[in-house]
């Protein structure tokens, strides 16, 4: 009812280059989200969120940032976006910052982004690398692994987490043999199994993406004989991975954002409804990121950058009522009584320090070709 | 029509895209914001600078250069090397022994080299050459390893590089046009120097091996975990947000601060960019049309008759490849400093060496002003591609029920339209305007 | 730079991305076969009649130009540089776009015939320079001459080698490692593999030195004297004219003058203008 | 002027050039014969710089010139012509002659920038000389002609009259005469000997055309098989027992035969 | 003992990929020669080329596997190769007619038709990720080993496993049959011999009676069953990607020119050597000194001369190094 509004959001991710493969699942998780938030007829008295996807190529400064001007110029409210971490800081420094544009990245994981000065305006779903090798420096040592090998895929997420994760595997006294890395997107990866199968170590720690080098770097690990059992960092879990490898991958271990929530788990059947895999890397978190800026949207009675950037932060943490995907309805209703919510979304969204996620991890085994879920930390 | 007023007109036309961009909506592909259409015009710039570096290569000398990408690498590394402020501690630590091991490994080469020219070819050489390299390789890596991981140990989350020199950045524009070219002389000495002509390959190449270097030497410049938040040669949008008498200014020109300021730090960056291409493009006519573009032609027609009449053809060819590469490089250096961050992962052959290759054939190879029409062009069309295909595609599955697969699948696909089209562009001008929009006269 | 802007290559040279090795410059007048028809009377064996024509677009080279050859006979075509002697041959074989005038051969026109169709109905063309396949051996070459016929050929290629003696010994080795008049025997023994009925020579012993032009002559004259008829182009005019039945001088694409060897060599006009004396 | 001591060229194992030695006198107009494959070109080729040598040595006027590249043979007045007509194809024949001259200031990038005045000075000399030699050539009509659009024999003119422009010392002419017409050619000749003449160039004449070597060329050596065989004039060489056999030959012996059985 | 272990793991980690991957190059090499050599330009379209048919044989596996077709043990891309090959060779010919032959006629300079190329591979980008995306594709299926590691440790009782997969098997022999096939057509059949002669003297080819259109055709042909043969085979062996195999283009010249741009040999000499190089150069020898050394020399570092990081700039740095000595490459090629 009342002055139906038109809320405009940007979705700005790499649908085209390295990560091409990943970012059509992220862009309908965030539409699934605005869809949501439309259908419920409750945000800001019943208006419509539209999306504009536009592309940064995921490598392509020139392009993200041109198109990061363009989503400015045709007035969206929001940037849900970039994906990799490169194009990130480049959009945010040369638009969204200049712009006073809030941007909430669903997938811009690298540490750098953590000190990067940005006016209050860069939030993201997902955590810093630098938190998640401690996590896995952990997991290794409860599970008595004294060495590893550790490959990593050749950019700022892969470098920075495969950095994270030696340093806190040796600091608990863990020995890393050798640290490689591999590109994605090149397909033949003999070399490098070659030299971490001689390197040798108790796992292979594998942080990449999981159909990306990192699948390519199991199947040739596990196809050689050179490592049966791997550990696999957040950017490897996914259902598609033990289906791609099948049994052999049983017993191999690892870790992704997320926290004791039934999130992801109502994410993926509505992505499922929706037609779209809600297990594919950064799918939750992009649902979540628009979910977010819709929330503080709300909060904010505002769709005015100035106005609602502020209470991302408010919305993402208790205290409050916890919200799930799927009840953003509910959830914009409690804004608009004055209420205040806990949005927990598909990976248990806990926004700290300079606004990015805070890291609880689940720990997943793959046991009988699936991921299970060991516990929480 | 004579070919002035045509070419002009050309030129024009491109004008009035970007101005179209900046002022209308029309059919959805021009977004109507001036800050995207500076945007544009700022990386068509630069497109335009890379497009005439190649062209003075290809244009006047027939070098055919598909390692572009390279050189503007090596440029965006000169902007970190100069300008980022330099790491504490990090010469100390490992700074020197990088430098010495540097030395050393040069040493080892050019050992080597003395080795195979001085002795007599043999076993003894051969053993010798191998010895030297087997060892000054070993030594090499003894002194290097160490002060590596001395540099990167050094805060990596932020810094772990032996940082910059703290000058101010407008500098590095020449120093990437200096890295590049000495990177292009070294490439160009080999290359050029062998019996058959060997530059396509060894670019290609030197290209992937230079960002393959940028990507995993942290000490040099983090690595694949980018340097960001480079210097600015001019000032920051939220500066001028601040200042009251910018704010003021901006409200006489009829905008808001943030629209004033963002347009006003673009057009500080138009200016320079248009300023340094003035210079090039000066520079390039200038020596076309003297008697050093005589020789150069010269030597495009015939090279055994150009050298049969005293012409040093291979220095000739180095001297242009240097230049035409410093030029990329400088081009490098002014988009790094445009983007404010280094990032070595973005560096992809098929945006950033082809892309500048379709620019100078579109414009018109040999024809200074051609390469600069077809670098703005082709930049233009890059960015702009993607939404007419898409306005393209609805227009073609209008008729299609909502939902239905094959919608679905070309609304999906529409961003590859750009590939497409680009490619499509390039075939129809080689076929029915082979010298390109602005011939060689 | 001149001309076709597609043959703009600004002086690349760069031999990982092209490779110049081999590539053509002739541009067949028709790619595919016209009609033929029979042509009653009587006219010469081979003949090039009243030819008018010249490259792509171009001007034209040739004017009203004929030349003619019967069986047995040696003809020999003579001219300045430049005077369209190369380009008749062409316009012959069909490399070239007759615009007015007729090629018939063996009471057939065979003007808008495509240069292939004109080997299959057996005219042979020994080209002016890179006349022989250099990476493939001496017996292969002889092979690609009888590349169209389906028929047996060991035969006439004994016959070649007979009359080649030096290539027999040669047979496997690549041509190219052949001296200069051993290329032209390939060439030749190349051209009498299609057992032709007619063999048209461009300058065959441009450059070769005296005793093997002599050779070649020989070579020529036995051929000949076996009933084939031949067209040659000649730059050593006096030798050419002294072995010939039928001389044409053109000049300008024009027949200047037309006479038997003897009459033209005694021509003191001819002599001055274009034998150097 | 030019002396060849114990040259030899080998491509893989084949000795192209076996060992030959002999001496250009200065002002002479030499000519050099031989068979097919003998090794003139790639004598030629060697003392111009284009091949290196496998051995021997290559001295003018006493300085050791072995293995110099062209261009810098080019300064030191050794020049050459090509056998077929190297013109710069898109440039006017006076561009041709115009870029000939070594050390112009406007061929260094500095000074097209910054020493303007300088190079428009020297265009105008250099002009002045370009349309005296092309009298001299009586082709001057071709001189705003594009080099690639003239005739084949005004090309070879050009080739001739870019050895004009500068003061060469000694001019290396590879087969003019292979292809060109007979009266052409004597014109050719003409020039060449009145260049010979009036200002004293050395020429080394590689050609199979023994008439046009008889009106030339004194002395003639014969090569053969990568070395020497004979030197002399003409007349002595065609005398020559080896010569003879190794290249002239006796003559057709089937001539009288054509026709008879037609 | 010992010595076998280290033989073993050696063939296992660096002998058996390196084969697999080398035939991979050396078939794509092959294609890009024979563009260069017999049509005289780099063809800058090949990886893409390969892209497109290795699409079509996907997109066929995909329907037989959707009709319960199988091919026994072997993955079913091999009976969907065929089909993939021929609408290849459909879209080669289409390009020619469309785009190349306009340039032949008009006796374009091969440097234009490199540019042209460049053209077609761009549309080419655009047309597979049009029509399959861009993402990473899987379709190989079947059984997937001949010898398992854990199988041929306790089958021999050696500490290092072996392990072949069929794809690697099925690589090495088709790369056999293709190559074997290919000398026999080039050599002894007439039309091998008349594209032979085509690609040495254009002029006199035609001379000769030789159609140049009927070898042109032919070429691409061979093309486009080369490039898509390469392109199944890598895929199956690891897996398919429109950007991969616009990258593999790299590694394809590479290999065409240390071998000797234009000679076939040389392509498959080439391509070992490049697929060799990557994976030795940058190997970890630690195991195998382990192994071979006594104990008390056994290394500590890794005994690597370079990380893997560099495998691409090395193989790069190899042909760099082959061309400055012999710079018409290994074997001979067509080069001034
Ligand atoms: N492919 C071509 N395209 C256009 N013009 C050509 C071509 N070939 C030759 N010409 C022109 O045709 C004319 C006649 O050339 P042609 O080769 O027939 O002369 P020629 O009598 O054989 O001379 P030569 O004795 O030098 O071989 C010349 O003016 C030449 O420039
Ligand atoms: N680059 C090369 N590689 C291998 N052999 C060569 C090369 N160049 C020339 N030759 C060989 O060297 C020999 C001498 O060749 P050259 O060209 O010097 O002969 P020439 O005396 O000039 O003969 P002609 O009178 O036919 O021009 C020939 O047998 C030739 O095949
Ligand atoms: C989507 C991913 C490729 C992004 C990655 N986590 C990064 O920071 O670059
Ligand atoms: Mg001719
Ligand atoms: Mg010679």
């Amino acid at each position: 009812g009342g002055h139906a509004k038109e809320v405009k959001l940007g979705v700005l991710l790499g649908f085209t280059g390295p990560i091409e493969s990943l970012t059509a699942a992220m862009g309908a998780g965030a539409e699934m989200a605005m869809a949501e938030a439309t259908a419920s007829g409750k945000l800001l008295d019943g208006a419509s969120v539209t999306s504009v996807r536009a592309d940064t190529g995921c490598i392509d400064n020139g392009l993200a940032v041109a198109n990061g001007e363009k989503l400015v110029a045709e007035g969206v409210n929001g940037i849900i976006g970039g994906d990799c971490s490169g194009v990130t800081g480049a959009i945010l420094q040369n638009v969204a910052i200049p712009n006073g544009m809030v941007m909430i990245s669903p997938s811009a994981t690298s540490p750098g982004l953590t000190t990067m000065e940005d006016n209050d305006l860069f939030f993201r779903t997902s955590p810093s690398d630098a938190r998640e090798g401690e996590v896995m420096a952990e997991i290794l040592q409860e599970r008595d692994i004294s060495s590893i090998a550790l490959t990593y895929t050749n950019n700022d997420y892969g470098k920075g987490l495969a950095d994270a994760i030696k340093t806190s595997f040796e600091k608990v006294g863990g020995e890393v043999t050798i640290v490689a890395a591999h590109e994605d997107g090149k397909g033949d990866y003999s070399a490098e199994v070659a030299s971490l199968a001689s390197a040798g170590g108790d796992i292979l720690v594998v942080a990449g993406y999981l159909d990306q080098g990192g699948l390519g770097i199991i199947q040739s690990a596990l196809d050689s004989g050179a490592y049966d059992t791997f550990g696999l960092p957040g950017g490897m879990i996914g259902d598609s991975l033990p289906k791609n490898v099948g049994s052999d991958l049983d017993g191999s271990f690892g870790q992704i954002a997320g926290s004791d929530s039934k999130g992801a788990e109502v994410f993926a059947e509505m992505a499922k409804a929706e037609g779209f895999d809600g297990t594919s890397a950064y799918a939750p978190e992009s649902y979540d990121a628009a979910a977010l800026f819709l929330l503080a949207m709300q909060a904010a009675g505002s769709t005015d950058p100035a106005e609602y950037g502020p209470k991302i932060m408010e919305v993402a943490n208790a205290p409050g009522e916890p919200i799930n995907p799927g009840e953003l309805g509910k959830a914009l209703e409690i804004l608009a009584a004055g209420g205040d919510v806990d949005f927990q979304g598909a990976t248990g969204v806990e926004l700290i320090g300079p606004g990015e996620s805070a890291g609880s991890y689940r720990e997943i085994e793959v046991k009988d070709g699936a991921n299970t879920t060991v516990k929480f930390r | 029509m004579s070919d002035t007023v045509k070419h002009t007109l050309l030129f024009v036309f491109v004008g009035v895209l970007i101005l179209l961009e900046g002022s209308t909506t029309f059919l959805n592909v021009f977004s109507g914001s001036w800050n995207s259409a500076l945007v544009i015009l700022n990386m068509g710039l630069i497109s335009a600078i890379m497009a005439l570096g190649v062209n003075l290569q290809w244009g006047f000398a027939g070098l055919f250069n598909v390692g572009i990408m390279g050189f503007t690498a090596l440029g965006g590394l000169a902007v970190v090397l100069v300008s980022t402020a330099p790491t504490p501690g990090a010469f100390t630590a490992g700074g020197m022994g990088i430098l010495m091991a540097l030395v050393m490994g040069a040493l080892t080469v050019v050992g080597a080299v003395a080795v195979y020219r001085f002795m007599a070819p043999g076993i003894a050489r051969t053993l010798t050459l191998l010895a030297v390299l087997i060892v000054g390789f070993f030594v090499y890596r003894a002194l290097f390893d160490p002060s590596v991981e001395a540099v990167e140990a050094i805060n990596p989350a932020l810094e772990g590089n032996i940082g910059g020199l703290g000058l101010p950045v407008l500098l590095a524009w020449p120093a990437g046009g200096l890295l590049a070219a000495g990177a292009a002389w070294l490439i160009g000495k080999t290359a050029l120097g062998l019996r058959s002509d060997y530059l396509a390959i060894a670019t290609l190449g030197i290209a992937e091996i230079i960002i393959a270097v940028l990507k995993n030497e942290d000490w040099l410049s983090r690595g694949v975990k980018n340097v960001v938040g480079l210097p600015r040669p001019v000032p920051y949008e939220v500066d001028l947000q601040n200042d009251p008498a910018f704010v003021e200014r901006a409200a006489s020109w009829g905008m808001d601060a943030v629209e004033g300021s963002t347009i006003f730090v673009k057009l500080g960056y138009s200016v320079l960019f248009a300023v340094v291409l003035l210079v090039l493009l000066w520079m390039a006519q200038m020596a076309l049309k003297s008697p050093w573009g005589r020789m150069m032609r010269a030597i495009r027609d015939n090279e055994v008759a150009a050298e049969a009449m005293g012409k040093d053809v291979t220095r000739r060819h180095l001297q242009i490849f240097v230049l035409g590469s410093a030029i990329c490089g400088i081009a490098g250096a002014m988009m790094t400093t445009l983007d404010s961050q280094l990032t070595p992962g973005t560096y992809n052959p098929l945006r950033f060496t082809f892309l500048i290759w379709v620019m100078v054939i579109v414009g018109g190879s040999g024809n200074n002003f051609g390469a600069v029409l077809g670098g703005m062009l082709i930049w233009f069309f890059w960015i702009k591609v993607e939404p007419m295909g898409i306005e393209l595609i609805k227009l073609v599955t209008a008729g299609m029920a909502d939902g239905s697969w094959l919608k679905d699948h070309l609304m999906e696909s529409a961003s590859h339209m750009r590939l497409f089209t680009m490619g499509l562009i390039l075939l129809l001008v080689l076929r029915f305007s082979p010298r390109g929009l602005i011939p060689e006269k | 730079m001149s001309g076709n802007p597609y043959q703009d290559d600004r002086g690349n040279k760069d031999s990982t991305i092209t490779n110049t090795h081999g590539a053509g410059t002739m541009q067949p007048a028709h790619r595919k076969s016209g009609p033929t028809t029979k042509v009653e009377g009587d006219s010469p064996f081979l003949i090039g009649d009243c030819m008018t024509g010249g490259y792509g677009k171009g001007p034209d080279i040739l004017h009203d130009c004929t030349i003619a050859v019967n069986p047995g006979e040696i003809a020999v075509i003579v001219g300045p540089n430049g005077a369209g002697k190369s380009t008749a041959m062409k316009a012959v074989f069909g490399m070239l776009n007759v615009r007015s005038g007729a090629v018939r051969l063996d009471g057939e026109d065979i003007t808008q015939l495509s240069p292939q169709d004109r080997v299959v109905k057996g005219m042979g063309f020994v080209p002016q320079t890179s006349n022989i396949f250099t990476s493939m051996t001496v017996e292969e070459n002889l092979e690609m001459g009888a590349f169209i016929r389906t028929d047996d050929f060991s035969d006439t290629m004994e016959q070649v080698y007979h009359l080649f003696p030096i290539l027999k010994e040669k047979r496997n080795q690549p041509a190219g490692e052949l001296s200069g008049g051993q290329r032209q025997q390939v060439a030749v023994g190349r051209a009498l593999m299609t057992q032709p009925k007619v063999l048209m020579l461009d300058e065959p012993t441009a450059g070769v030195s005296p005793i093997v032009m002599d050779e070649l002559f020989d070579r020529i004259i036995e051929v000949a004297r076996t009933g084939l008829p031949i067209l040659m182009v000649e730059q050593n005019a006096k030798q050419a004219l002294e072995i010939a039945d039928k001389g044409y001088v053109l000049v300008q694409g024009r027949n200047a003058y037309t006479g038997t060897g003897q009459e033209l060599l005694a021509d003191p006009e001819v002599r001055k203008s274009f034998l150097g004396g | 002027m030019i002396v060849v001591e114990d040259l030899h060229k080998h491509f893989g194992g084949f000795h192209a050039v076996d060992g030959a030695s002999l001496e250009i006198a200065k002002g002479s107009i030499t000519g050099l014969i031989g068979p097919n494959g003998a090794g003139k070109t790639t004598l030629f080729n060697v003392i111009a710089g284009v091949l290196e040598p496998t051995s021997g040595r290559v001295t003018m006027d006493g300085e050791d010139i072995t293995g110099l590249p062209p261009h810098e043979l080019f300064h030191k007045g050794l020049l050459r012509t090509f056998q077929i007509a190297h013109e710069f194809s898109s440039m006017t024949c006076r561009e041709n002659l115009m870029m000939v001259p070594g050390s112009q200031s406007g061929e260094s990038l500095w000074n097209t920038w910054f020493g303007r005045k300088r190079i428009a000075n020297e265009e105008r000399a250099l002009r002045a000389k370009a349309d005296e030699v092309l009298e001299f050539l009586t082709i001057s009509h071709i001189a705003d002609l594009k080099a690639g659009e003239v005739s084949g024999g005004q090309k070879k003119l050009l080739e001739l009259g870019r050895t004009m422009m500068v003061d060469a010392k000694i001019v290396f002419l590879d087969e003019v005469g292979a292809g060109v017409n007979r009266t052409l050619l004597y014109t050719i000749a003409d020039a060449i000997k009145r260049l010979n003449e009036e200002r004293g160039y050395t020429f080394v004449v590689i050609e199979h055309d023994m008439e046009f070597i008889g009106r030339l060329c004194d002395p003639v050596i014969c090569m053969a098989e990568g070395k020497k065989l004979a030197e002399g004039t003409l007349d002595e060489i065609k005398a020559n027992e080896q010569v003879i056999e190794a290249y002239l030959g006796t003559g057709l012996k089937n001539k009288d035969k054509i026709g008879a059985d037609a | 003992m010992e010595l076998l272990n280290a033989l073993v793991a050696f063939t296992n980690f660096v002998g058996v990929p390196a084969i697999a991957y080398g035939s991979q190059l050396a078939i794509g090499a092959l294609g890009v020669t024979l563009v260069y050599s017999v049509l005289r330009f780099s063809n800058f379209a090949h990886g893409d080329t390969m892209a497109f048919g290795t699409m079509v044989t996907i997109l066929f596996t995909w329907w037989f596997q959707s009709m319960g077709i199988s091919f026994g043990p072997l993955p079913t891309a091999l009976l969907a190769l065929p089909f993939g090959i021929v609408l290849t060779m459909g879209l080669m010919l289409v390009t020619d007619r469309t785009v190349y032959r306009f340039y032949r006629e008009q006796k374009a300079k091969p440097v234009v038709f490199v540019m042209v190329s460049l053209g077609v591979m761009f549309m080419m980008n655009g047309i597979v990720r049009f029509i399959i995306g861009p993402g990473d594709q899987r379709f190989a299926d079947g059984e997937r080993f001949i010898i398992k590691a854990r199988a041929f440790k306790k089958m021999t009782g050696l500490d290092e496993g072996l392990a072949i997969k069929t794809s690697q098997g099925i690589t090495v022999i088709t790369a056999v049959i293709v190559v074997a096939l290919l000398f026999w057509f080039l050599n002894k059949t007439r039309t091998g011999k008349s594209m032979r002669a085509y690609s040495d003297n254009e002029d006199l080819a035609l001379l000769s009676g030789i159609n140049p259109e009927r070898v042109v055709m032919y070429t691409w042909l061979i093309v486009a069953t080369l490039a898509t043969i390469a392109g199944v085979l890598y895929g199956l062996d690891k897996s398919f990607k429109p950007f991969t195999y616009f990258q593999l283009l790299l590694p394809i010249f590479a290999s065409a020119i240390v071998g000797g741009l234009g000679s076939p040999i040389g392509a498959i000499a080439g391509g070992f050597i490049i697929a060799f190089s990557e994976v030795t150069i940058t190997y970890a020898w630690k195991k195998v000194a382990t192994y071979v050394l006594p104990e008390s020399m056994a290394p500590d570092g890794l005994m690597q001369l370079l990380s893997t990081d560099y495998k691409f700039a090395v193989s790069f740095a190899i042909l760099i190094i082959v061309l400055l000595f012999k710079p018409t490459g290994i074997f001979k090629g067509k080069s001034v």
